[in-house]
């Protein structure tokens, strides 16, 4: 089973440990994936604040070289190019004209026909119906599922979990062993792009959703998209340091509790990654 | 005047259609002009031979609109109206009608401004596809033909 | 659903939003229910409502007020104003046309220009690249923004961990990228 | 040869402001036929009536057409014209100018061109036209009320007290509506109990009302004065007659946890049970649903504890046909529920509640006695939050109209908890507050002003849960947009009034319009705001839109006074706009070959077939036959008919033959 995989950015650095708990999850399931040959940034959020055109050429290029090497179907496990990807095929599925302009920008054909999978479809498609048998070590920990914005949001372009108290990362959660709490801040920003440019923003708005969680006895935040990972797990001294105070709730990347789950090392998930120690095994 | 006008006939019922086009007027809302009206009580009195009669009398295209399924004020004329319709398609085929040119649509009699959106996007798309000749010309050649051998 | 209009003025910036990216700024009734969910509305000078408020007004005055705003480009784009929105106005991109907008008529807030810097300079990293390099980002930003000082000590945390290339993973056809880039080019 | 008459109204302006009328009565006077074309100003007034009546004597006219508005405003007034100056009412047209025309396109000379068009091809229609005799039909003079709420209540009082027998159809055990589960009603403070249970209990007695609760509506044919309705009665598994009410099978009952409808989920009740104290009839209905003895086959304590041997487990519905002359639909609406504002937790915070829940809180007779505790934990709230507009005006929900009812009872609901609360703090979030009536706007400053309840406007964006609070995130729209939080202890939502459930079917059933929100359609927005757009069946209350008990009763009124004006006339007159299957002399009879067509696709059964026989007997021609009073002129038949043998009066083939020429072709 072939299935094209566009990693993204943040995966091959910031988010190396993602990464690692996508592939080995890969290899734990039999699922081959193929990565996108020569694929290129999205553009996230600094093409579409200062140029819309590039913000839709960028990811149409992606598209448009799936559709050339025959991927049908595309897993985006970071939520931030996820969001980019679905958007930009809705705008040119809707906007004939604009779909020439960026064909015509790119020198490329586009048809918008491959299907664009974020991580948690990506699971339930392939992972969770194999999960029978697989559990060798339940994650039966107390967990707080953060969704972040980009993974339900705009929902009606999206079309994936309702916007308000999603579930779907809930009920892969429950399935591997643990309980979910019931969390409010599921899909409050956590400040996303500002992460270098108003660390302040961040700092306040991440911090927000930790101390919730914190609150209400998640022993970890679970989490699908690496630009919430990183506000919420490289920036904790700077959240630590606008509190006042000392946070220790681990993030976690439902990849990585899928992989623990179904038995995999902690290295091979890319745990000892972290910059806040994940003491839940 | 370099645009081409479409002349578009409608044929509404009166409890319905007829009422809502009443509606879109008592709101004010604007369309586009080329359209006129003739008023059934209800679909089911549609003869769609009627059809073939405005083509043959120059219309570009034509609107039939009534109730909504199940909304029939007579209970059940405009189903009547639906299944013979599907006979009559194949017939409209086979004399060589564009069907592009005959919008069917609900309206009801509350949705005035429904019923400016079924006129103007049918004047719009009427007025790209140009002015409808070619069974025209075949009606009006044939009944030459037949004043000839008369 | 087309829109009739009667007196709109063609020259007012409503007008150019709603022609640009199918934003009706009138829709909007001024419930505040965008601002309310608005994780960043504390911080802004002009909460979005009240910037559609603005614009509602068609005023030059009040126009210029929105684009010289610190608002627009707070906005972090998590759409969660467009979700609530009664009115379904796409809030986030009239934020990306009013930005675009605030650069070509440099009226650009001095305060915003740290967030800019970071955009331009994650532009430039993929521009020659074709794909992210934090590390390059990191440095062009800090040489746009003059802000030395941030971050010292988070560089070497992530070299440690492995999050941070020191030599770039690059798109292979860079002159595609760099012909993208060159045809989108605002005008 | 045809001298027909035109008559261009200018409406005041509303049709000369864009068409030139002037224009438009020249160029139709150049047509041939046309013995006269004039215009005036208004053709609907005296002076504009005797116009056209002296214009018919004068020029000896055979046809008229009014071109002024739509048919479905001023037909009848043009047609009694037309009949006062000597000529045939049904030889009189309208072109619709107004409707169709002039509020619909720009002023320009195209616009005078349609409109020159519209009227041509009512000329060249009106020339076809045919004196007809209006048909006369009887009325059964007793009307069906379909729900029992105030609405109902008060048209079936009505009309009984003009003498008329009424049959009332209310789908639960008793009658009372939502108005029975009010606790007070605004502007006044008075109990909803203490004045709307003296006109329940004078339904229930009054000679002329027969009740019927526990049933619903099957199906209703004929039109108007001769309706034929079957209403199925539900089993309540009792015998009526037997049953004095007593109540012991209700306190038996050992299933006793079944939310209770009336308390709106907030209390139980048992599966044999009589819905509220002051119910209407107070008898029992046992809920098969949820009843032991329907579920596992045993139980029976009801039918054992009962002293008159009342209870009936193998009763089963009945069906009753009724002869009805005129219908007043009464079914009220419902509010919007769960799941619908998943960003307020409606559904999953126990204390995030709706209105009618509230009332339920408020009412001395409900699960609280009257105090205003937190469902959650029986605790009294001390900081509450009301949201206005919970739905309403919220296209991107699907409801873009205003509630109309919630502004008047949110204030309501904050002053209820401040006269029960007095150490309590009460918040509003509004978006506008809509106080149109009489001392509405007085009793909404009496909440702000008296009883200091906290209006903020602006809408709230979500509510969560934090430690048993409830969090509710909202804005001040006159601080600049401030956000703004409270913690509250309780969340009432003023949420969307809707149409009531099964609306869409029961319009269906009868034959009415409704809108795309599923509530009835009036036959005119302003001046038919009662009645429907099918003859004899009126409307009252909140299933035509969101209304308050004053508009309610006051609509209920007034379908009283439509069905007592039909009941009035011992024969109706109905338009003779019904098909007809031509008739030749013998041996020919009709052109009509028996085929039976039409007789299967007619709605009304209003066809048959006529034998045409020699004085001996033999049946030498067959042929179908209109049953006049049954045709309701839909034409179905006219389309269908491959001889061409039956033809519609108004709508004759001929007539829209000519009026698809006419309106084509220029002149």
């Amino acid at each position: 089973m072939k299935i094209g995989i566009y990693p993204g950015c943040s995966l091959t650095g910031s988010a190396r440990d993602y990464n690692e708990s996508v592939f080995a999850l890969a290899e734990a399931f039999d699922i081959d994936f193929v990565q996108i040959p020569d694929w290129n940034c999205c553009g996230a959020t600094a093409a579409h604040n200062l140029n819309k055109e590039l913000s839709l050429a960028l990811p149409a290029r992606i598209l448009a070289l799936a559709e050339k090497h025959g991927l049908d179907e595309i897993v985006v496990p970071c939520a931030a190019c996820y969001s980019r990807l679905v958007v930009t095929q809705h705008e040119l599925k809707k906007n004939p004209e604009l779909k020439n302009r960026v064909c015509e920008v790119l020198n490329m054909d586009y048809r918008g026909t491959s299907a664009i999978l974020n991580v948690i479809e990506w699971i339930d498609k392939y992972i969770i119906p194999k999960l029978d048998g697989k559990i060798s070590n339940p994650f039966s920990h107390k967990v707080a599922c953060y969704y972040g914005c980009l993974l339900v949001r705009p929902d009606k372009v999206l079309r994936y979990d309702r916007a308000e108290d999603p579930q779907t990362m809930d009920i892969v959660m429950s399935k591997i062993g643990a309980t979910t709490v019931e969390y409010p801040f599921k899909t409050e920003c956590c400040g996303a792009g500002f992460s270098v440019s108003n660390t302040d923003i961040v700092s306040k708005l991440s911090g927000k959703i930790i101390e919730d969680a914190e609150h209400r006895g998640a022993e970890a935040i679970i989490v699908a998209c690496p630009m919430c990972h990183s506000n919420l797990d490289m920036r904790r001294n700077d959240i630590n340091k606008y509190w006042g105070r000392k946070f220790n709730i681990p993030v976690v990347f439902i990849t990585q509790a899928i992989g623990l789950a179904v038995g995999l090392p902690a290295s091979k998930v890319g745990l000892k990654r972290h910059f806040v120690e994940v003491n839940i095994s | 005047m370099s645009e081409f006008e479409p002349k578009v006939v409608a044929f509404v019922c009166n409890w319905c259609t007829y009422a809502g086009a009443d509606l879109t007027g008592t709101s004010r809302i604007k369309y586009a002009s080329n359209v006129k009206i003739i008023r059934f009580p209800c679909t089911g009195r549609i003869d769609f031979m009627l059809l073939l009669k405005a083509f043959a009398n120059g219309a570009d295209g034509i609107i039939v609109s009534g109730c909504h399924p199940n909304d029939c004020h007579y209970t059940s004329g405009n189903f009547h109206a639906k299944r013979r319709w599907i006979m009559f398609r194949e017939l409209m085929d086979f004399m060589g009608i564009d069907m592009a040119r005959v919008t069917f649509s609900w309206v009801s009699a509350a949705e005035g401004a429904k019923w400016a959106e079924v006129v103007n996007s049918a004047v719009t798309r009427l007025r790209e596809m140009g002015p409808y000749v070619s069974y025209r010309d075949m009606v009006n050649r044939t009944v030459e033909e037949e004043v000839k051998h008369d | 659903m087309t829109h009739q209009h009667h007196n709109i003025e063609n020259n007012t910036l409503a007008y150019s939003i709603e022609k640009n990216v199918e934003v009706h700024t009138q829709k909007c009734y001024q419930c505040g229910k965008c601002s309310a969910g608005c994780p960043v509305a504390e911080e802004m000078d002009l909460p979005p409502s009240m910037v559609l408020r603005l614009l509602q007004t068609e005023e030059p005055a009040n126009e210029e007020k929105v684009l010289r705003s610190m608002s627009i480009w707070l906005c972090v784009t998590c759409e969660m104003c467009l979700s609530r929105c009664p009115m379904e106005i796409d809030i986030p991109s009239m934020m990306d046309f009013l930005r675009q907008k605030s650069i070509k008529e440099k009226k650009v807030n001095p305060k915003a220009k740290k967030i800019i810097a970071f955009h331009k300079s994650f532009l430039n990293s993929i521009r020659f690249t074709g794909r992210l390099f934090e590390l390059g980002l990191i440095l062009d930003y800090k040489r746009q923004s003059l802000n030395m000082t941030q971050d010292i000590t988070l560089a070497p945390k992530m070299i440690s961990r492995g999050k941070l290339h020191i030599i770039p993973d690059m798109v292979r056809d860079k002159t595609h990228i760099a012909n993208i880039f060159k045809k989108t080019r605002n005008k | 040869m045809a001298r027909i008459g035109v008559f261009v109204c200018h409406c005041g302006e509303n049709i000369s402001a864009t068409v030139d009328c002037g224009k438009v009565a020249g160029a139709i006077g150049e047509l041939k036929h046309v013995a006269y074309s004039t215009e005036y100003k208004y053709m609907c007034s005296d002076p504009g009536q005797n116009l056209i009546k002296e214009a018919i004597k004068e020029h000896n006219l055979t046809g008229i057409v009014v071109s002024a508005c739509s048919p479905r405003m001023h037909e009848p007034t043009f047609r009694k014209a037309c009949a006062e100056g000597g000529l045939n009412p049904y030889l009189c047209e309208m072109a619709n100018l107004r409707e169709h025309c002039s509020w619909v396109h720009d002023k320009n000379e195209l616009t005078t061109e349609k409109a020159i068009d519209i009227v041509r091809t009512q000329v060249e229609k009106v020339k076809l036209n045919s004196a007809l005799q209006p048909i006369r039909v009887p009325v059964t003079k007793t009307a069906l009320v379909i729900g029992g709420g105030i609405a109902g209540i008060q048209s079936a009082l009505d009309i009984a007290n003009t003498g008329h027998k009424v049959i009332m159809v209310e789908r639960s055990p008793s009658i009372g509506g939502h108005m029975s589960q009010l606790s007070e009603t605004f502007p006044t403070l008075d109990c909803s109990q203490c004045i709307l249970t003296p006109r329940m209990v004078e339904v229930a007695q009054h000679p002329n009302i027969t009740l019927y609760t526990y049933a619903e509506v099957e199906s209703v044919e004929g039109f108007i004065g001769n309706f034929k309705v079957r209403i199925r009665k539900k089993a309540k598994s009792l015998d009526e007659k037997a049953c004095t009410g007593c109540g012991l099978c209700t306190t038996k009952c050992p299933q006793k946890k079944i939310p209770n409808e009336f308390e709106q989920g907030m209390g139980m009740r048992p599966a044999i049970y009589v819905p509220f104290p002051q119910a209407v009839p107070n008898r029992p209905v046992i809920d098969r649903e949820h009843c032991t003895y329907y579920i596992k086959g045993k139980c029976k304590i009801c039918e054992i504890v009962c002293p008159t041997k009342a209870i009936r487990f193998d009763q089963e519905d009945e069906i009753l046909e009724l002869e009805i002359g005129a219908i007043v639909a009464a079914t009220g609406f419902d509010i919007k529920h769960s799941d619908f504002f998943p960003e307020y937790g409606y559904g999953k915070y126990k204390d995030v509640i709706d209105g009618l829940q509230f009332e339920r809180l408020a009412s001395a007779s409900g699960p609280t006695n009257g105090s205003i505790l937190r469902p959650s934990d029986g605790q009294v709230p001390k900081n509450i939050v009301f949201i206005a507009c919970a739905g309403s005006r919220d296209p991107a929900k699907g409801i873009a109209y205003c509630s109309k009812i919630c502004c008047m009872y949110t204030a309501k609901h904050a002053m209820l908890y401040k006269h029960k609360v007095h150490d309590g703090k009460a918040h509003v979030f509004y978006m506008d507050i809509r106080s149109g009536g009489k001392n509405y706007e007085e009793f909404v400053r009496r909440a702000i002003e008296e009883d200091h309840v906290n209006y903020v406007r602006g809408r709230v964006s979500t509510i969560y849960e934090r430690d048993g609070k409830l969090i509710v995130k909202g804005v001040d729209t006159l601080l600049g947009a401030q956000p703004v939080e409270v913690v509250a202890d309780m969340v009432v939502l003023a949420t969307a009034g809707v149409a009531n459930q099964g609306a869409e079917d029961l319009a269906q059933k009868l034959h009415i319009s409704y809108d795309s929100h599923k509530f009835f359609a009036e036959a005119h927005p302003k001046l038919k705001p009662v009645e429907t757009n099918t003859a004899g069946i009126f409307l009252a209350g909140a299933c035509q839109n969101p209304k308050d008990i004053p508009d309610s009763v006051s609509q209920a009124s007034g379908a009283a006074v439509k069905v007592a004006a039909l009941f009035s006339q011992s024969e109706l007159t109905r338009e003779p706009l019904v098909a007809v299957v031509n008739r030749a002399a013998p041996p020919l009879y009709s052109t009509c070959v028996a085929c039976g067509m039409c007789i299967s696709v007619c709605p009304y059964q209003a066809i048959d077939t006529e034998e045409f026989k020699t004085r001996d007997g033999k049946v030498v021609k067959k042929a179908a036959r209109i049953n006049e009073g049954l045709c309701q002129g839909c034409g179905t038949c006219v389309a269908l008919c491959r001889s061409k043998s039956i033809d519609l009066h108004g709508y004759s083939n001929n007539q829209v033959y000519a009026e698809v020429v006419a309106l084509l072709n220029e002149f």
